[in-house]
Formats: structure tokens, C-alpha cells, sequence
């Protein structure tokens, strides 16, 4: 079973970005997405630390530690772009005006439930700005592969590992599939080239409506 | 390409629907939004809910659109001033309604609206009239009243600068309640004295970033009010 | 019965002002006590609409209307000045930041109740900034008449007007004394030249306390 | 005349007591105020709770306060990292408390403080882990958790530069949680890559006001902290 690789979720994900959108992208391969973007769109992508307007990664002797992204790396600003304080950007995300946030993810469920900030183990619990997110940005969306590496299926009726938010997502990006989360079943929204709906329900822990 | 300039003020102001709730920056004549305004006289809504710190002066802008019976209810910290007859009357006529918020909580309300806080609490009128109707509660062995979000479906600004993304800043002290105003509205409408490229205000600087922005109408030339309350006080002593 | 002129009172208020403080002076008689600061303190101005740092009255062909105070009048900025909005300009006072706040009033009790803001007539009732000022500053301090144009004394046990806030007021400065509300009655902190206990005693509708 | 400058980083701290609560800027590397860290390390004060985004990295500014056993509680949003070692190891140790709180629930709180709100209800964190403990509260068919301020004995935050009254400016993505820091401490404490006369900041851009501030420090050349990191790669690397 193959699907769709890493860069065309991505791509499949930025498809969905309308002209003109705010975004926040999770660390990791949300990231991707800025850079598939379709080249008739401009969007301004937010970031927790204060930043509206990132650009892409500096090179190596640009980069300017005081100007990192929300996963701590080395970013630009774009013109246009503007700097702010930790209370102002997430007025931002929680007053509703992030059109868009795109969030890796544990687990989600076909309520919408997600879990991406503790998977469990005995590591220290961090939880950054990622309940936040899930809280207010006005659409929350997820790239994340279908399975656990073990083969056991991360999109499913009941969360196993704690909640970052509840009934918050609203669509899930996989290598197999576009799903939007629909109550008690995920709503199939677009197969991944090859993939067969029987597959596709066989690697999902909750039912799947192709209607 | 993302451009939020209006091509026209009436374009900028088109769905403005009657009931509408509109959030109106300005203290004094400082950052009012005096050309939006009466664009909005010409557009005719009606039944409207507005949120100003004062309650307008003379017959121009906030005063000429009460003036003219299209303001159901103002919500304000200050509706008195030395040519504030347009809203006295209508007020001993019973024909407008008045909430009236402290300066500051109304400032927290309009912030809270944009932040995603639904409500908060604040010492200020807890124990006065103020506090009538209200929830209280005591923290730290002081008493606080609950104070709600005020939400708006348009929110009227003047700016200084704007780019076409819409970053803004502002002059002075015309800044005053505008940056929460642009947080708190469904769909924020400015008008600047001068629009710029993208790039041109320092990212260091920009007052109210581009995201609580929706439309920019460029009005290089604002009337001044207090040239308007001059020449009102003029003809009056004439 | 003369005792302290209006400068007189203002320039006293002055005086209770340490180097540094930021303060914010109310509308009317508070303002004259900025231009009677003794000569060897510097003090920073706030106003509500968004200024710290006001300087004095510009030259008529030097206003601006857009740099005004809390009056509405125009004013100048000092070097080291700032504006802000009017949330952040609020958190100075709510979050008590501003140390020294001077106000008029129509009415202070012995408990520190303050009433300023509505004189019961039937004009539209119109709070402004001043239940914040007083639930917020630090420290709140009154300049005022000590009797109403008919003789009655304003500084009383119990407010007959709507009250700004209670238990907040501090110091009351009028043409005949310095006072502090204590509870339940005023303690004498300074009488004003040739007026003596008795007559402060039977102009004030408080018992006043000089030890 | 005001003069918030100290003469010596030892000075600016040297009331900072044991139990005391302060708050930490810093997000990454990027305005964490290391000078004043250490500066508190050499002062003494022990047996403190600090306030900061993350947990430390490597074994400098915070991480070396951590390290020298000095907090005994810390609240913040995210304490991992990829040099992250002293925390964990006082974690795992059951050495050190934590208080986990979501990064804009962390903002807000410290801004509560500092603006006089005693508690407001957020939507963040309801539904999980984060509400236990906390009272909930329903607007308008939503969920949200009663969030209380952070108030605190002292600020240490980073600042591009400063002048004298205390008035700030900071650089691209080092502002962060420094101008909510600075409005919530009982006591805030600056350091300034640049230390300038009043009127030489630009009074539209200052971004924290001069009330905010209560001492400055020059620290021209601060330590970069992704240089001590590369060293400490490269040393355990060998």
C-alpha cells in the first residue's frame, strides 16, 4: 500500500490554503507545507514567538538567533512581516483570527478529538502552544501518518494518550487518505492514488463514510 | 495577491447590515474615523449597536450618525462633552439607549473580544452602580466584578499608515482604543492617511499587524473636527 | 475663614510626590499641581488615552489634536515619553503601576469612599476613567473644596452621591487642611495657616482627629 | 532626576530573596537575559520558583541555575529540549516541582498580573489533563477553565535598548515574553545590548513603556547561548 509520500500531503494539504490565509504550521513536516504551496497564493504564515510573516530558512551565515521560528530554528521575515510580544500572537490564536493551523498528531478521532503533546511515556510533560492552537485557530487540520510505525491505526474512535483539545479537528491528511472527522465516523474526502476504500477502512480505527 | 484596499469608501463599507454592532475608534477628535462614518450615513444601516469611548461631538461623524436616528444603543465610558447636544437630546427623549462602562473595562471588554477571553474580572465599579446586575467575587479579600467580552461584526479605525496587507500605525495619541477595536471585529475597516508598500513600515514598530485587518480605504486628507466645532460655535454666537 | 488658595493646595499635593513617581493628575484643579513641583523632582505624567511622559500646553499654533489629554486638550510629549493604546494605557492603572493618582471630588468619606463621577442631576450619567483610577493607582489622593458652594460639608461618613469606588481614597487636600481617611474618622495630617482645629472640626461632616 | 541604570549587574539584583518568584524572558536562545542568570547564581537566593517558556538548555543561564539546585519549581509551557539534561535529571529525581502550563495561557496569565485581572476563562486546556483542579465555566455553549494571574517578586528580561527612564525596545522574535514579564513583577530588572538618553527611542515604537521598568543593566556583548551549545556538542563529541 503506498499512497501519497510526505511532500504530496503536504501538497494535498496546501491545496486547501486559500489566497490571503493566516497560517501556523506545527514543527516538523507541517512545515512542508509553506514550501508546496501553489504559486498563485500569498499567505502569511504566523508564528508563536512573535512573528507574523515568516520566510523561508536563512543561509547557514544569515541566520540571526534572535529570529527563530516556534520550533527554535533560524527563520526570515518577509516584507510585510511584523514582531510582537507572546501575549499579542497568542490573542492571536485564541481570539480566532489564525484561518488556518496544520498539526502533526498521535492520535485523532472521528469526534475530532487530538492528542499530540504527551505520548505517554516518563519523559518531563511539555505542552508548548499546542492547546492553544487547538482551541482557536478557526480551522484545525492534521498531517500525520495513517499508523504507528507497529502498524496499529492513529485515527480511531477513543483517544488512548491525553487530549491536547476536544472536537477541535476538523481535517486529517494522511499517506491514504483526506478525512474529515464527522462525529462518529471520519468522512472520506479523497482517496490517495491506488489506495482502495476497503484498505483504507482496514487502516482506520473508527468507520469511514465514503458518502 | 493578498491587497485589502478598497477601491471606494462605499465598497469597503457595502455589508454593513441594519442591527449590526460597530466598535468606532477616536478619544476627543483623536483617531476618529470621521470619513468612514459618514460613508456609513450614506450606506444606511440602521438600528445600530455602536461602542465609542464618547458619544460624538457637534453634527459630524459619531454625532451626525446619531443625528440622524440609525444608532440604537451606544455602549461608552464618557457620553458628555462641550458639543455633545446631538446625544443629550436624543437621551432625555429616551430615544437612545446608553450602556455606560468604565473607561478602562470598556477598553478590556473590546481587548478580551479579540484575545479569545470570553470574561475576566476587574476591581473598577465593584461596590458603585456599576456593579448593579453583576457577578462578583472576591480574590485575595478584595472584591471583583465578571466583565464579558464586547464582540463586534465591524469595527471602524483610523490609522496613520497602512500597507496593503494592512499593518498599521498610528499618530500620537489617535492610537487610543483602535488596536483592540481592529482585534475585536469580524471585519475591521480602516481608514489611513497614507498607504504603503508592504515592507515600508518597520516590523519593529507596526502597532496593529496585518492580521486583524480586513479593508484599507486610503483618505490622505481627514476633516478636522475641531475646525467643524469652531465654525459650529461661530455660527451659533452669530 | 481663608486658609490655603488654590495654588496653595495644588503645590502642597506637589509636595507629597517623591522624585519619580508616575502619576496621573485628573481634569481641572489636580492639573495645576504638575506646573508646582518643586524644582528638584522629576515626575512622569500619564494620561488615559494612551501618553506617558505629558509635557505642558503647547502654543496655540502648535497643537495638535491628535496629541491631547485625558481632557481632550492638547499637550506636548517629554523626551523619554511613549504612547501606547488604551488597554495598555488601562493595565498601568488597573495593574497599579501609576503611584500616585490626584483627583477632584464632590464627596469623600472618613472610610475612603470617593464619589466624582455623577452629581444625581438628570445629565446622561458619564464615568470616564474614574472608577478605574481609583480602584487601580496605587496610592489616591483628592484635591477638593471642603464645602459645597451652599456650605455643606463634602468630606462626610457616608456618601449621599453615587459613589466612584470605596475604601480607596488616601490623602484629601482642601483649602483648609491636609487629611487622611481613617476608618471612621479623618486624621489631621497638616492644618492650613489661621485655621484652627475647632473651625476644620465644624466645617467637616467626619470627626477629624488630630493625634 | 531618574536614573534606572545600576552601576553594577550585582547591585540590580541584590534584593532578590530566597523563596522569591521570578520571571524569566526567553524563547529558545532568543531574549533570555543569561547575564542577569548568572549574576543570580553568584547573588544566592535559593529556593525559588521561576517562571520561563522552557526549562534550560545546556548548562548555562537557566539550565546552570537549575544545575546549582536554586528552584524549587518551575512554570512554563514546554521543558524539553534537545539540551535539555539538567531538567531532566531533576525531574526524573523528583528534584524540582513543575507546574505545566499551555504557552498562551502562560502569556496571558503574566499579562493578567500585570494589568490588574485577577482571573479570566480561556478555552485552552478544556477537555483535558490541564482542567483538572480547575474550575470551568460555560459562554455561550462553550467550555472554558478559570485561569488565574502570575504575579511575581521579580523580572529578569533581555532588551535590545533601553533608556535611562526604562522605556524599551527589543529585536525580531527576542521580545516574546518580555513585555508581559515586565508589566507583572513586583520589581523588574533590564538588560540592554544598548543604554540610550530619553528622546532617542522613537515614543510611537517604544514597545514597554518606562513604568514597567525599575533598574537597567548594560550588557553590551551578550553570551550567544548557541555557541555554548555548539561547544558542548563538540566536547561530548570527543
Amino acid at each position: 500500500m503506498k499512497g501519497w509520500t510526505r511532500d504530496e500531503i503536504a501538497a494535498r494539504a496546501a491545496l486547501d490554503i486559500p489566497d490571503g490565509a493566516y497560517v501556523n504550521l506545527g514543527i516538523g513536516q507541517p512545515e512542508r507545507v509553506a514550501d508546496l504551496m501553489p504559486p498563485d497564493r500569498e499567505i502569511m504564515l504566523h508564528s508563536e514567538n512573535g512573528i507574523l510573516g515568516m520566510g523561508k530558512a536563512p543561509a547557514f551565515e544569515d541566520r540571526d538567533m534572535e529570529l527563530i521560528n516556534a520550533g527554535k530554528k533560524p527563520v526570515t521575515l518577509v516584507p510585510g512581516g511584523a514582531f510582537f510580544h507572546h501575549a499579542d500572537s497568542f490573542a492571536m490564536i485564541r481570539g480566532r483570527h489564525i484561518d488556518v493551523c496544520i498539526l502533526g498528531a498521535f492520535e485523532v478521532t472521528c469526534a475530532g478529538d487530538i492528542a499530540n503533546w504527551s505520548s505517554g511515556g516518563n519523559a518531563p510533560p511539555a505542552v508548548g502552544g499546542a492547546m492553544d492552537l487547538v482551541a482557536g485557530a478557526r480551522e484545525v487540520r492534521v498531517i500525520m501518518s495513517h499508523r504507528t510505525a507497529q502498524g496499529r491505526p492513529k485515527l480511531i474512535e477513543q483517544l488512548t494518550l491525553p487530549a491536547t483539545g476536544r472536537a477541535v479537528v476538523k481535517r486529517v491528511y494522511t499517506e491514504l487518505a483526506v478525512m474529515d472527522p464527522a462525529g462518529d465516523y471520519f468522512k472520506l474526502v479523497e482517496l490517495a492514488p491506488g489506495i482502495h476504500l476497503d484498505a483504507l477502512e482496514q487502516a482506520t480505527g473508527a468507520p469511514v463514510s465514503a458518502g | 495577491m493578498i491587497d485589502k484596499r478598497c477601491a471606494t469608501i462605499a465598497q469597503a463599507l457595502h455589508d454593513v447590515h441594519d442591527g449590526a454592532t460597530i466598535l468606532i475608534s477616536g478619544f476627543g477628535e483623536a483617531g476618529n474615523p470621521t470619513e468612514l462614518i459618514h460613508a456609513l450615513i450614506e450606506q444606511g444601516a440602521r438600528d445600530l449597536t455602536v461602542v465609542n469611548n464618547n458619544a460624538g461631538n457637534g453634527e459630524i461623524g459619531l454625532a451626525l450618525l446619531l443625528k440622524q436616528r440609525r444608532v440604537r444603543k451606544i455602549v461608552c465610558s464618557f457620553p458628555r462633552g462641550s458639543h455633545g447636544h446631538v446625544f443629550d437630546e436624543l437621551y432625555h427623549a429616551r430615544q437612545i439607549e446608553l450602556e455606560l462602562v468604565p473607561q478602562g473595562t470598556l477598553a478590556e471588554r473590546i481587548r478580551a473580544a479579540g484575545a479569545g477571553i470570553p470574561a475576566f474580572y476587574t476591581a473598577t465599579g465593584a461596590g458603585t452602580e456599576i456593579a448593579n446586575g453583576k457577578e462578583t467575587r472576591t480574590f485575595g479579600g478584595r472584591e471583583y466584578l465578571m466583565e464579558t467580552a464586547i464582540h463586534a461584526d465591524f469595527a471602524l479605525i483610523k490609522a496613520e499608515r497602512a500597507d496593503r496587507w494592512g499593518n498599521l500605525v498610528y499618530n500620537k495619541a489617535a492610537r487610543n482604543f483602535a488596536p483592540v477595536m481592529a482585534m475585536a471585529a469580524a471585519t475591521t475597516i480602516v481608514q489611513a492617511r497614507h498607504v504603503v508598500e508592504p515592507g515600508e513600515l518597520d516590523p519593529e514598530a507596526i502597532v496593529t499587524p496585518s492580521i486583524f485587518v480586513d479593508r484599507i480605504v486610503h483618505v490622505p486628507d481627514p476633516v478636522r473636527e475641531s475646525d467643524h466645532l469652531a465654525a459650529l460655535d461661530k455660527e451659533r454666537a452669530s
